[in-house]
């Protein structure tokens, strides 16, 4: 079994490599500045993700929010059972908790709005916020702050999202509009539903053991 | 360089992640093989994607052409989708582990 | 330049993270793999890329694989209690075998479970799976098929002697051996005590701490005593064919020898 | 194109909304309109279009396959929705996604597009098949989840040594630029690699079996006879553009006779129905190999019907009576579902004038004698390995009837239709080679039966390897051929 193993795998990295060395020589790559001027923003890569290719993008939503859909079907009802172990409450951490959270707000929010201009757009913003709860959750206890964001209000809010998403994929790609705004509310639209998403699963990886 | 030097990095941590996702038996594990091996196809897009002397696909970020964005931006979404697919196996190796109280996979194979 | 060194650290720390032992190194390492790839990424023209896998790639990756490695699984152990190794203290339990479980526990990141079984039930226990780990007290049988660690405490076996009648000892123990064939097996020490107490059987073959629980409880004081040839010793045991369970509980154990920790818990339990 | 966008995108929201409103079953019927109405906008074909425009945009075509899986798909999803009308409203919205999604692979034209819908459908059959959450459902999704992700690790690595030599990601439009250097060769290699772990071929993967015997009845008809379909297409759309049609054939051989191998030993009856999807997927395969794209379609289409049917009574069959092994289950399937049973039986065997038959016939229709006899012996080992299912054609009793008749009505009807469009099925040397078949196929079983090999476990381990081998053989054979 081992030797078969080091026989596949050595005939994948010869094969890599040699595919590799083919590949050159290589076209030209096509100018993207036109094609980011065409869609009216200065990322070509926003334009890509959010223009071009948005039919790939929707695909892509779609696949986060169904894994979502997943791990909260199937980790529900799983809850720990018997002996918590004590989760240290420190001021400190709660504090610099506290602390945190604003600034991070702020970065994802101008994430979110210069996507189109600069790096960022909605998923990094969505992750980073969705990290930022679960940093809360941390200082706060998980039960507690799961409490104040009611969950299957919040997983409905998710759905809509979705559904408005789709919505905005038919205006651009059906229509072909192509405007600013539409690259900042899809940015906006993404990066809410990748935030209700990461907050969700991390809490019910979380409050499937107990307490984070 | 830079580019041919990502290039076979990313050949080189395909077959290390296969190896572990092939030689180790715990399910976790395996994960983590996998997410290096498609760490390494991400990678490898990335790489395809600079040339050199390029700058960042931005409009008025600095001189010289632009790399390619395409790959760019195909791999935002296979990042994503790696991250999906690894939540929900999470997911499904916290239920198996709940019912059957191993992460073996070889034990998990004989135990039916 | 930059890029060539950065690669060579991905690798590095991919080659670490994955053929480390430790589960959580694995974790950690792989996170650290991600965010010197998303340097990479910054490297090679690619901001939107690098900013994605660095919240993405390493943030949500490494917390999702975080909260999930607490929950992966529990060690379910199988033991018979005796004291002062592993025994029920109150509504918990206690032992010197338990501090050492719980430490491996945390080690190896699972919930610990125990189960109370009679002795000779624990070997089929591991066999089939249904638990992990086999404690309490075990003397290990080489015949019988599973692994076991290098034995924590030295014992030996004595006969007790009380008076008139067959022979009796554990079913499943090497003491069993040292029954006579008209001897009787019984499932675990305190029906061996019973029936001895009850002069169901004459003279019973069990180990040193167990005669010291029967002479602290003050049970057959007059017996007499005399030590079966053969050096034995209590230590754990895995089922045969779970390998990774067994490396990593004998290489925690040669840690916990080395750091003096066993040392001292033996001198607290012990005397 | 507009309608067909217009069509999926409605049937996401749709679907979307049935888990809002806990109201998956309707949004489903709705669905399904939507769909009806898109497909029938659309319904001739449209020619190829780039979504998003050039240069980089998303290329879609209404060609005969798309037509093909979009008429499958709602027929299917219809007899879905009929059966499974009292499971609750979770599942109802999962399954009209997951139909979505097998819409939107049917126009895609686009390599990476390719990839995204595939990875989609993957993660939506892993949570349908887990639904229940037995533990051998969800070690079987989980199987799944692991080699789709290895799969989609060759695809990628194909698709970039593809796009860095050509920097083309449209089929289309690499199949009119030269392919034949050997960064295309080996990518286009991975490329098959990774959709044929994803589609379930042969020794990549064989996570096949045991996750569609394993999944709720009515989520194991959808992955055998559609989703399956969708990976089956994205293989044909991969040899249009890149020249792969020998390693195909060889392929197929293996797949067809690999499948029937497992089927002729297994004991469980859902799991031996799985082993011969893996056995069907080598004729359309072979189909693909050979060139016979219409007769491709035609057989992957008919599958859907009668491997449905099948998969639908032999769940009803299993849920009914509570025991998986074909010797328990003789004499406790209600009526329905023993019809349902033999029917399907009779199609996969290929007796006319059922839907196999037809689709058989028109695969091998102007072949060469050798595909001819390769088809004919994977007939035989067909009927050899469903020899053991007659017993279980007796019914006992009534019982539900559910989506059965439908499907019953579509193999009987898809059968005739073919029979009526190409009359040179009519002849009696093809009814002569059918039947024969058939009974060649139950004698090689009664002679068999006491003396068949043990064959290797198809652990996980086992599967991972296979896949890399086969992988890295695949690729090299594309370097070479």
């Amino acid at each position: 079994m081992k030797f078969l193993l080091v026989c596949g795998l050595a005939g994948l990295l010869g094969l890599l490599g040699a595919g590799l060395i083919g590949i050159w020589p290589r076209p030209e790559f096509p100018d993207s500045d036109p094609v980011a001027k065409a869609w009216g923003v200065a990322n070509a890569v926003a334009a890509v993700v959010l223009g071009v290719r948005l039919w790939d993008t929707i695909f892509e939503v779609l696949v986060y929010v169904v894994a979502m859909v997943g791990v909260r079907f199937f980790l529900l009802g799983m809850r720990w059972h018997g002996e918590l172990p004590p989760v240290a409450e420190t001021p400190l951490l709660r504090r610099s908790a506290d602390l945190l959270l604003g600034p991070v707000l702020v970065f994802a929010l101008y994430l979110v709005a210069s996507g189109h201009i600069g790096p960022g757009g909605g998923f990094p913003a969505g992750a980073i916020l969705g990290s930022a709860l679960l940093l809360l959750a941390l200082a706060k206890g998980v039960e507690r702050l799961s409490a104040e964001l009611y969950e299957p209000r919040l997983e409905r809010l998710e759905y809509v999202v979705v559904v408005f998403l789709l919505f905005l994929g038919a205006v651009v790609l059906i229509l072909g509009v192509r405007a600013p705004a539409a690259f900042v509310a899809a940015n906006l639209l993404v990066a809410v539903e990748v935030a209700i998403g990461a907050w969700a699963v991390l809490h019910r990886f979380a409050s499937a053991r107990g307490e984070v | 360089m830079e580019s041919l030097s990502g290039l076979s990095l990313a050949v080189v941590l395909a077959a290390l992640g296969l190896w572990v996702m092939v030689s180790r038996r715990n399910l976790v594990w395996k994960l983590l093989g996998l997410g290096v091996a498609s760490g390494g196809s991400i990678l490898f897009l990335v790489a395809l994607s600079h040339r050199p002397g390029v700058r960042p696909p931005i409009l008025g970020l600095g001189p010289g052409p632009a790399a390619d964005p395409l790959p760019q931006a195909l791999v935002l979404t296979a990042i994503v989708i790696r991250f999906a697919t690894l939540a929900l196996a999470l997911a499904l190796v916290i239920l198996l582990t709940e019912h059957r109280h191993t992460q073996d996979s070889r034990r998990l194979e004989e135990e039916e | 330049m930059v890029a060539v060194l950065l690669c060579v650290l991905a690798l590095a720390l991919a080659i670490f993270a994955l053929t480390g032992k430790r589960l959580l190194w694995g974790v950690i390492g792989v996170g650290a793999h991600s965010l010197v790839l998303a340097g990479l990424y910054l490297v090679l023209a690619a901001p939107d890329v690098a900013l994605t896998e660095a919240a993405v790639g390493f943030g949500l990756v490494t917390f999702v694989y975080l909260l999930a490695l607490r929950r992966t699984g529990k060690i379910v152990v199988a033991a018979s209690p005796l004291y002062p190794l592993l025994y029920p203290e109150g509504a918990g339990i206690a032992g010197l075998e338990w501090e050492i479980l719980t430490r491996f526990a945390r080690w190896y990141h699972r919930d610990l479970e125990l189960i109370w079984v009679p002795r000779a039930e624990i070997p089929r226990l591991l066999r089939s799976g249904e638990a992990h780990l086999g404690a309490g007290g075990f003397l290990p049988v080489p015949e019988d098929g599973l692994a076991y660690t290098k034995p924590l405490l030295p014992t030996r076996l004595v006969l007790v002697r009380l008076g008139e009648g067959p022979r009796g000892a554990v079913a499943g123990e090497p003491t069993g051996k040292h029954a006579d064939p008209t001897g009787k097996l019984f499932e675990d020490a305190a029906e061996l005590a019973h029936a001895l107490a009850r002069g169901e059987v004459g003279e019973a073959v069990t180990d040193l701490l167990r005669l010291r629980e029967w002479t602290m409880q003050d049970l057959f004081s007059e017996a007499e005593t005399q030590l079966v040839p053969g050096e034995y010793g209590f230590a754990l045991a895995v089922p045969p064919q779970d390998e990774e369970l067994y490396r990593s509980l004998t290489e925690f154990l040669a840690e916990l020898e080395k750091s003096g920790e066993l040392a001292e818990l033996l001198r607290r339990y012990l005397g | 194109m507009n309608a067909a966008l217009a069509g999926i995108l409605a049937y996401f929201g749709l679907g979307f909304l049935g888990i809002v409103f806990g109201k998956g079953r309707e949004t489903a019927a709705l669905a399904i309109l939507a769909g009806l109405v898109s497909l029938g906008l659309w319904a001739p074909g449209f020619p190829e279009e780039v979504v998003g425009g050039p240069p980089w945009g998303i290329a879609v075509a209404g060609d005969f396959w798309a037509l093909g899986i979009w008429g499958l798909a709602l027929f299917l999803h219809a007899a879905t929705l009929l059966h499974a009308w009292p499971k609750d409203q979770l599942r109802h919205a999962l399954i009209t996604l997951l139909v979505g999604t097998c819409l939107a692979g049917g126009i895609s034209r686009d390599l990476f597009n390719l990839y995204v819908v595939l990875e989609l459908s993957s993660l939506l059959s892993v949570i349908l098949i887990a639904y229940e959450g037995r533990s051998a459902a969800v070690w079987a999704a989980l199987r799944y989840l692991f080699l789709a992700g290895l799969g989609m690790t060759f695809y990628l690595f194909g698709l970039g040594l593809v796009y860095g030599r050509t920097g083309l990601l449209s089929l289309s439009a690499l199949a009119q630029v030269e392919t034949g250097d050997m960064a295309s060769r080996i990518g286009a290699g991975f490329l098959l690699a990774g959709a044929a772990t994803k589609t379930g071929v042969f020794l990549l993967g064989l996570w096949l079996p045991k996750a569609h015997g394993q999944a709720p009845t009515e989520v194991s008809l959808l992955l055998s006879g559609l989703v399956v379909k969708v990976g089956v297409v994205a293989i044909a759309r991969l040899v249009e553009a890149f020249p792969l049609g020998p390693i195909l054939l060889a392929l197929g051989i293996l797949t067809g006779f690999g499948g029937i191998l497992y089927a002729l030993r297994e004991t469980d009856l859902k799991t031996m129905l799985g082993h011969h999807t893996v056995s069907q997927l080598g004729y359309m395969l072979l189909g693909l190999g050979v060139g016979a794209w219409e007769g491709t379609l035609m057989y992957a289409v008919a599958h859907g019907l009668f491997k449905g049917l099948l998969f639908l009574s032999a769940g009803e069959a299993v849920e009914k009576s509570g025991v998986r092994s074909i010797a328990e289950l003789s004499g406790k399937i209600p009526r329905p579902a023993a019809l349902g049973l033999a029917l399907g039986s009779l199609a996969i065997v290929g007796l006319p004038p059922l839907a196999g038959f037809a689709a058989k016939g028109l695969l091998s229709l102007g072949q060469p004698l050798w595909v001819k006899t390769i088809f004919f012996s994977l007939s035989v080992g067909t009927a050899a390995s469903f020899a053991k299912l007659i017993p279980l054609f007796r019914g006992q009793g009534t019982g539900r009837f559910g989506g059965i008749p439908l499907l019953d009505a579509g193999v009987l009807g898809l059968g005739i239709l073919g029979l009526l469009l190409f009359p040179e099925l009519l002849t009696l040397k093809a009814w002569a080679e059918a039947f024969s078949a058939a009974g060649l196929g139950v004698i090689a079983y009664l002679l068999l039966r006491a003396r068949l090999p043990a064959l290797p476990k198809l652990t996980l381990d086992h599967a991972f390897l296979a896949a890399v081998l086969t992988a890295v053989i695949l690729g090299s054979l594309a370097l070479v051929a």
